[in-house]
């Protein structure tokens, strides 16, 4: 005889994950309220926002399923160029279709390398990552006729949003577009984590070899969330492109990845606002510190990365803490979402 | 009498060394099957290939008069063929609800299903918490799988098998370094199995094999040395000789 | 979150603050300087700082009543860094004038800020021709690439060089090289038998050049962005193409004063057209070599005379509005500009707003065991070739 | 008859021409390995990802460029000069910095040394300026000369010579010594090699420190030919990684030939293919670890 009180206690604790905090409205109120409350800043909380969305697709297969990429930015750039080219040649010419149209390309290109990564050790998954994207990068120098080689692609004009709200010089129209994307897929993210493929990836993550004794078939699930995390990316790369009216072959660049790293382990990874914090630290002190010295501030960036790494991520996450205290109330996993990799076993012999 | 789960001169080697050897025998349907041998004689090898975690290198496994040698492990899960893992293979970022809840949808079919959350489901919730309840995991099943005492993994590694509905349960040494105040409540666990589900236990303690077990193979360096009902088996001197002797001397 | 709000606010107030004090200072004229400082055209980008430097060192920093202020951004070389920099400084921080630009693309996507925001582009470095004609807010006073590449390939016409390879980086400035060489050299007679491109990003010319020594050719022909001169020497001589009776030619960028020095003899009779050498005689040429290398420990190369031209023609500019520095104005005043540069006469042709100056032919040669291009005959008045073309 | 003869004299041109373009790949895929093969080492005993590898090879370049054409050291001295400087620079490094990040995850790794990478890019950048420096390399050494129509240039003869020296040297070590013993032992399994009283660690920061000196090594070699600037950890780190990873760890004989396909492959695609770039060379390495994760040249038997 199973008592009910347990029952409900267990709907309750399985529910729980999903249910929004007070923080988290805070969160999206504020964003939301800088539409209105800090015009002067849309064009940097345009990149925020974009930058935000690429850390939350990388946050999905790192923080949910594990997969280490050095070569996100393929689909980042491969959305950006989809996107500039579908409106410089008038393919079509409303942002959000295009937009979206990009995000499906990188779809497709992700579920297609996915099955590259499902294999090998870390620095294997790391190099197979960034060779795609190097190739990627070398495929657009290649082909100049189309996507305007190492010049960029120019004359790309970005047709009014909906037809009605054209992209202003002061990021206004950007920064709003941006958001209401990052806020829809953001929500879609957030169902996802906390269904039960979510929770089957966070097993898989964690003991492929059970996983697939109770019936996971392991490789589908991180084929799936690969894809998933892909067309994000290119969204995200889409977001880019139509703010700035412009895709270069930077968007397929090395650095691109690497920052990309290093904005969501200050956020903190498995959690999904790990992205979007990191993103608006790391922009702002970018912003700050190059500005301040604009010849070397990378040197100040590595020095943020070393000491986040040697005082360890778990306790750099903590000066988060009103972040922290939000991602623990919905789900204490961040606690330990900082073991990303399985520690390092012998892989390379 | 029905057969669940059948070998065929069954053969796996790894470069070289003969892991198991044209091992062919049968599992009743609804039986309580013990495989027990020396260490090193090849049990768990036999566990992997009956999984689909290694491939035979020869001979076949039948299942309802199926070969399922070729099937993955998820379909053989599929098809209700489940093992426990002799060293917990939980996951330790988990609790117990989280565990069998995975578990369960898992089996319903619902894994790919990333628009409803977790929990949604009254009836799915009801058959978690009967699970937990039966293994005595309701106290324990908001506390990560990671820091639960040892009895108590050993109960939820248990419980995690029972949730994917096994028609062949494969017990790789459930009791093995549990504490005896604790052993109790697992081999209570086991012995409340329901009947027709066919159980393999592999197993190294003599007094859970007789006590459990209706019939008994025994396997020496890879291959099907003995088989019979436990008495046959117990009375057999050869086996004394290889086995039980070699039990006692460590003893 | 919280760190979210937080920082959002600081920056608000911060920025917030800023751009207003700045709204109302209307007796400074601000000119926003986006150059990259760090990746891969670092060396240019700061040839042009330290140029702006030096000018306003010299000048001072109020002219015609006003004070100017320059506010420099990192690009990193990332064009769509720039254009995100080259708007913050438009929208927020209110510039003038927005300047800089080492690379085509850069200067591209900025252009359509500059006609929206009718504010003037000051194009210090990047040399592909088409730049100007993509805003009327933009002027130009660095150079075009196909104003020296046409008088080389004259050059080589006349000084009996019949079969030439041409090796250019693969981009914009490049395609405009080889275009403007090719057209002029073969209507002059000679032929090029082979024309090759090399990745712009770290290049190995080595097998490009032995490449090219096949082809047997009486001279190479050679434009890489200036910073990579140097390595493409080296490996000209590695070659030992020197030896071989090759001669090389070119616009100016592959002698960059700035790292000829480092070169090795190796360089020595590379016969080049450009519009400025460091060794270029005239008084005031002299006396901004010698201030140039006090305040820094490098050479002045071709690119800083964009950066300190651009500041001059900025403070002409402003004392003939009497200090209005609406961007119509200012660019009125611009046009037609002509002045002594150390670089020698130039001028802002009222027409296309871009760069009229003498370009002239120099050989590297070794003066007191130092490298120098050694001017030795002067085209005058040259105006962007491109553009005269598609005049007629 | 005569166009025979004319074909036949170009055939043979082109025959010698293909040696040539050899020569250079050789050359280049050995400076490949002298940089590369520390972080190979490192890879392997400690299975430690170390992306700053690069900056050892950019010290050791700087380095040279400092006591050549600074002090006016002759360039052969210089060269032991850079390996030392590096080597020491990575000893410290070693035990200051990366011993504390060996236990964490290769994404902290990643992290780590990424960020030592665009450290090294700034700081370099502040001390020796962005533009690209150049060795004062002595007359002897520059051009090239023919022996049997094949170009030989003077500088390529020298890297090949040292470094194939150096690769001997490292292999009999590795082969004959106790050191050598020790180490594969260590690189085999090191929790068995610690069990045998093997002390990991130190043969760790010793390695450690002889990878990032041969590094510097290869860095003094190489401004002359890869050229050098600040950027250069980065423009390489590519490089280095596709070696090892192509390579495989579990020995040095493994890299050392990746290095030679790299080399090779590069040098002559550029001739061959001008128009194809570097596209080839990531394909294939994708190929490659998809088909060997491990690498090429891993042992198979080992698990």
């Amino acid at each position: 005889m199973i008592a009910r009180s347990t029952i409900v206690a267990a709907t309750e604790r399985l529910a729980a994950r999903a249910r929004w905090h007070p923080l988290e409205f805070a969160f999206w109120i504020s964003a939301f309220s800088a539409i209105y409350l800090m015009p002067s800043q849309h064009l940097i909380l345009t990149e925020i926002a974009w930058l935000g969305l690429f850390a939350l697709s990388l946050d999905l297969i790192l923080g949910y399923a594990g997969i280490v990429s050095l070569g996100h930015a393929a689909f980042f750039g491969f959305g950006a160029y989809a996107a500039a080219l579908l409106a410089k040649y008038e393919i079509i010419n409303e942002p959000v279709l295009a937009m979206l149209a990009a995000g499906a390309g990188a779809l497709m290109l992700g579920f297609v390398t996915s099955f590259l990564v499902l294999r090998g050790s870390d620095l294997a998954r790391l190099m197979v990552t960034l060779g795609v994207a190097l190739v990627l990068r070398e495929l657009a120098n290649r082909y100049g006729w189309l996507t305007g080689g190492a010049d960029g692609l120019q004359g790309v004009t970005i047709r009014p949003l909906l037809g009605t709200f054209r992209f202003d010089m002061f990021g206004h129209t950007g920064y709003a577009y941006c958001l209401i994307v990052l806020f829809v897929l953001f929500l879609i993210a957030r169902r996802l984590v906390n269904s039960p493929f979510g929770l089957s990836l966070l097993s898989v993550k964690g003991n492929p070899l059970r996983a697939s004794a109770i019936g996971i078939s392991v490789d589908a699930r991180l084929v799936a969330i690969y894809t998933v995390a892909a067309g994000y990316a290119g969204i995200a790369g889409a977001l880019l492109a139509q703010t700035t009216a412009f895709a270069s072959l930077e968007v397929f660049s090395f650095d691109r990845s690497a920052d990309l790293l290093l904005v969501l382990i200050i956020g903190g990874a498995g959690y999904l606002y790990g992205g979007l914090i990191g993103a608006i630290i790391f922009k702002f002190m970018q912003d700050y510190l190059s500005a301040l010295t604009p010849q070397y501030w990378p040197f100040w960036i590595g020095l943020v990365l070393v000491t986040i790494v040697l005082v360890g991520r778990d306790r750099i996450s903590s000066w988060t803490a009103p972040v922290r205290s939000l991602s623990v109330l919905m789900d204490w996993r961040t606690l330990r979402s900082s073991q990303v990799t399985r520690p390092p076993e012998r892989t390379f012999q | 009498m029905t057969v669940a789960l059948e070998t065929i001169d069954l053969s796996k080697r790894f470069a070289g060394i003969v892991a198991t050897s044209n091992v062919s025998f049968r599992i009743a349907k609804g039986a309580r099957h013990a495989l027990i041998g020396p260490n090193g004689a090849g049990k768990t090898t036999l566990i992997n290939l009956l999984t689909g975690v290694q491939r035979p290198s020869s001979g076949r496994i039948m299942f309802d008069g199926e070969d399922i040698s070729g099937f993955s492990t998820q379909k053989r899960v599929g098809l209700g063929i489940v093992r426990t893992f002799q060293i917990n293979q939980l996951f330790g970022d988990l609790t117990p609800l989280e565990t069998i809840g995975l578990a369960v949808s898992e089996r319903r079919g619902q894994g790919l299903d990333w628009w409803r959350i977790v929990g949604s489901r009254h009836d799915l919730v009801t058959e978690v918490v009967e699970i937990l309840e039966r293994f005595h995991l309701s106290d324990v099943m908001n506390t990560r799988a990671g820091i639960l005492p040892y009895g108590k993994q050993r109960l939820l590694e248990i419980a995690l098998a029972i949730a994917c509905r096994p028609r062949v349960l494969l017990l790789d040494e459930p009791a093995a370094g549990v504490p005896e105040d604790e052993r109790h409540e697992i081999l209570s666990a086991v012995a409340s199995l329901p009947a027709e589900v066919t159980v393999l236990l592999i197993e190294h303690d003599m007094d859970i094999v007789f006590s459990f077990a209706d019939r008994i193979s025994v396997l020496v360096n890879g291959a099907l040395f003995v088989e019979g009902k436990p008495e046959e088996v117990a009375s057999d001197p050869r086996v004394r000789a290889v086995y039980l002797g070699e039990e006692f001397a460590d003893a | 979150m919280f760190s979210k709000s937080m920082t959002g606010v600081i920056a608000a107030l911060a920025f917030g603050t800023f751009a207003a004090g700045h709204a109302f200072a209307q007796d400074t004229v601000k000119i926003g300087l986006v150059v990259s400082m760090t990746g891969q055209q670092a060396s240019t980008g700061k040839q042009i700082k330290a140029a702006v430097d030096l000018y306003m060192k010299e000048n001072g920093d109020t002219v015609a009543g006003k004070k100017v202020q320059v506010i420099l951004r990192d690009s990193g070389s990332v064009p769509d860094n720039t254009k995100r920099l080259a708007q913050e400084l438009i929208v927020n921080d209110k510039v003038n004038v927005i300047a800089g630009f080492e690379i085509t693309p850069a200067a591209l996507v900025v252009a359509p800020l500059a006609t929206e925001a009718k504010v003037v582009e000051l194009v210090m470095a990047a040399g592909t021709s088409i730049i100007t004609e993509k805003s009327p807010y933009i002027v130009r006073t660095s150079f075009t690439v196909p104003q020296s590449c046409v008088i080389v390939a004259d050059w080589a016409a006349k000084n009996n060089i019949k079969k030439v390879v041409t090796i250019v980086s693969d981009y914009a400035p490049g395609f405009d090289a080889e275009k403007s060489f090719t057209e002029r050299f073969t209507a002059a007679g000679g032929t090029v038998s082979e024309a090759i491109r090399v990745p712009l990003a770290n290049p190995d010319f080595a097998p490009f050049l032995q490449r090219a020594a096949d082809a047997k050719p009486d001279a190479i022909f050679i434009f890489v962005p200036s910073g990579q001169g140097g390595t493409f020497m080296k490996q000209f001589a590695e070659r030992g193409l020197d030896k071989a009776g090759i001669k090389l030619i070119g616009p100016g960028d592959v002698t960059d004063d700035d790292l000829l020095p480092g070169m090795g003899d190796a360089a020595i009779g590379t016969v080049t057209a450009h519009f400025y050498s460091a060794d270029h005689d005239s008084p005031k040429n002299k006396a901004y070599v010698a201030a140039f290398q006090k305040a820094n420990n490098f050479r002045p190369a071709f690119m800083s005379l964009g950066g300190y031209d651009g500041m001059h023609l900025i403070y002409e500019a402003l004392k003939k509005t009497g200090g209005k520095a609406d961007g119509d104005s200012l660019i009125a005043a611009m046009k037609g500009m002509k002045w002594e540069s150390p670089r020698g006469p130039i001028s802002i042709d009222p027409d296309t707003r871009d760069i009229v100056q003498n370009i002239y032919i120099r050989k590297v040669e070794k003066k007191d065991n130092q490298l120098y291009n050694v001017e030795f005959a002067t085209f005058e008045a040259v105006k962007d070739p491109v553009k005269e073309a598609s005049k007629k | 008859m005569a166009a025979r003869a004319c074909s036949a004299e170009a055939s043979g041109y082109r025959g010698t021409q293909m040696l040539t373009i050899l020569f250079d790949g050789i050359a280049y895929g050995m400076l490949l390995f002298v940089l590369a093969a520390g972080l190979a080492v490192t890879l392997g005993l400690m299975n430690f990802v170390n992306l700053a590898h690069g900056a050892f090879a950019m010290a050791g370049g700087y380095v040279t460029v400092l006591t050549v054409n600074r002090l006016g050291v002759p360039f052969l001295a210089s060269l032991p000069i850079a390996f030392l400087a590096s080597a020491i620079a990575g000893f410290i490094l070693e035990r200051t910095l990366y011993v504390h990040v060996y236990g964490k995850s290769h994404l902290d790794q990643v992290l780590f040394t990424i960020g030592l990478v665009f450290m090294s890019v700034a700081a370099v950048d502040y001390v020796m300026g962005s533009s690209p420096v150049f060795v004062q390399v002595p007359g002897s050494l520059q051009g090239k000369f023919d022996l049997f129509g094949i170009g030989i240039g003077r500088y390529r003869l020298l890297i090949i010579i040292i470094c194939g020296l150096l690769t001997i040297a490292l292999q009999c070590t590795l082969a004959f010594t106790r050191f050598g013993s020790r180490l594969r032992a260590a690189v085999d399994d090191s929790r068995v090699a610690r069990g045998l009283g093997i002390n990991v660690n130190r043969i760790f920061a010793f390695t450690f420190a002889f990878g990032s000196g041969l590094a510097g090594l290869g860095g003094a070699l190489g401004a002359e030919i890869l050229g050098l600037d600040p950027a250069f950890p980065l423009k390489f780190m590519i490089y280095f990684l596709i070696v090892v990873t192509v390579g495989g760890t579990s020995s040095i004989i493994g890299p050392f030939f990746a290095s030679l396909l790299l080399g090779i492959g590069d040098v002559a695609g550029k001739y061959y293919v001008p128009t194809l770039g570097s596209f080839v060379i990531y394909t294939i390495m994708i190929v490659i670890l998809i088909w060997r994760p491990q690498g090429l040249f891993a042992r198979t038997s080992s698990r």
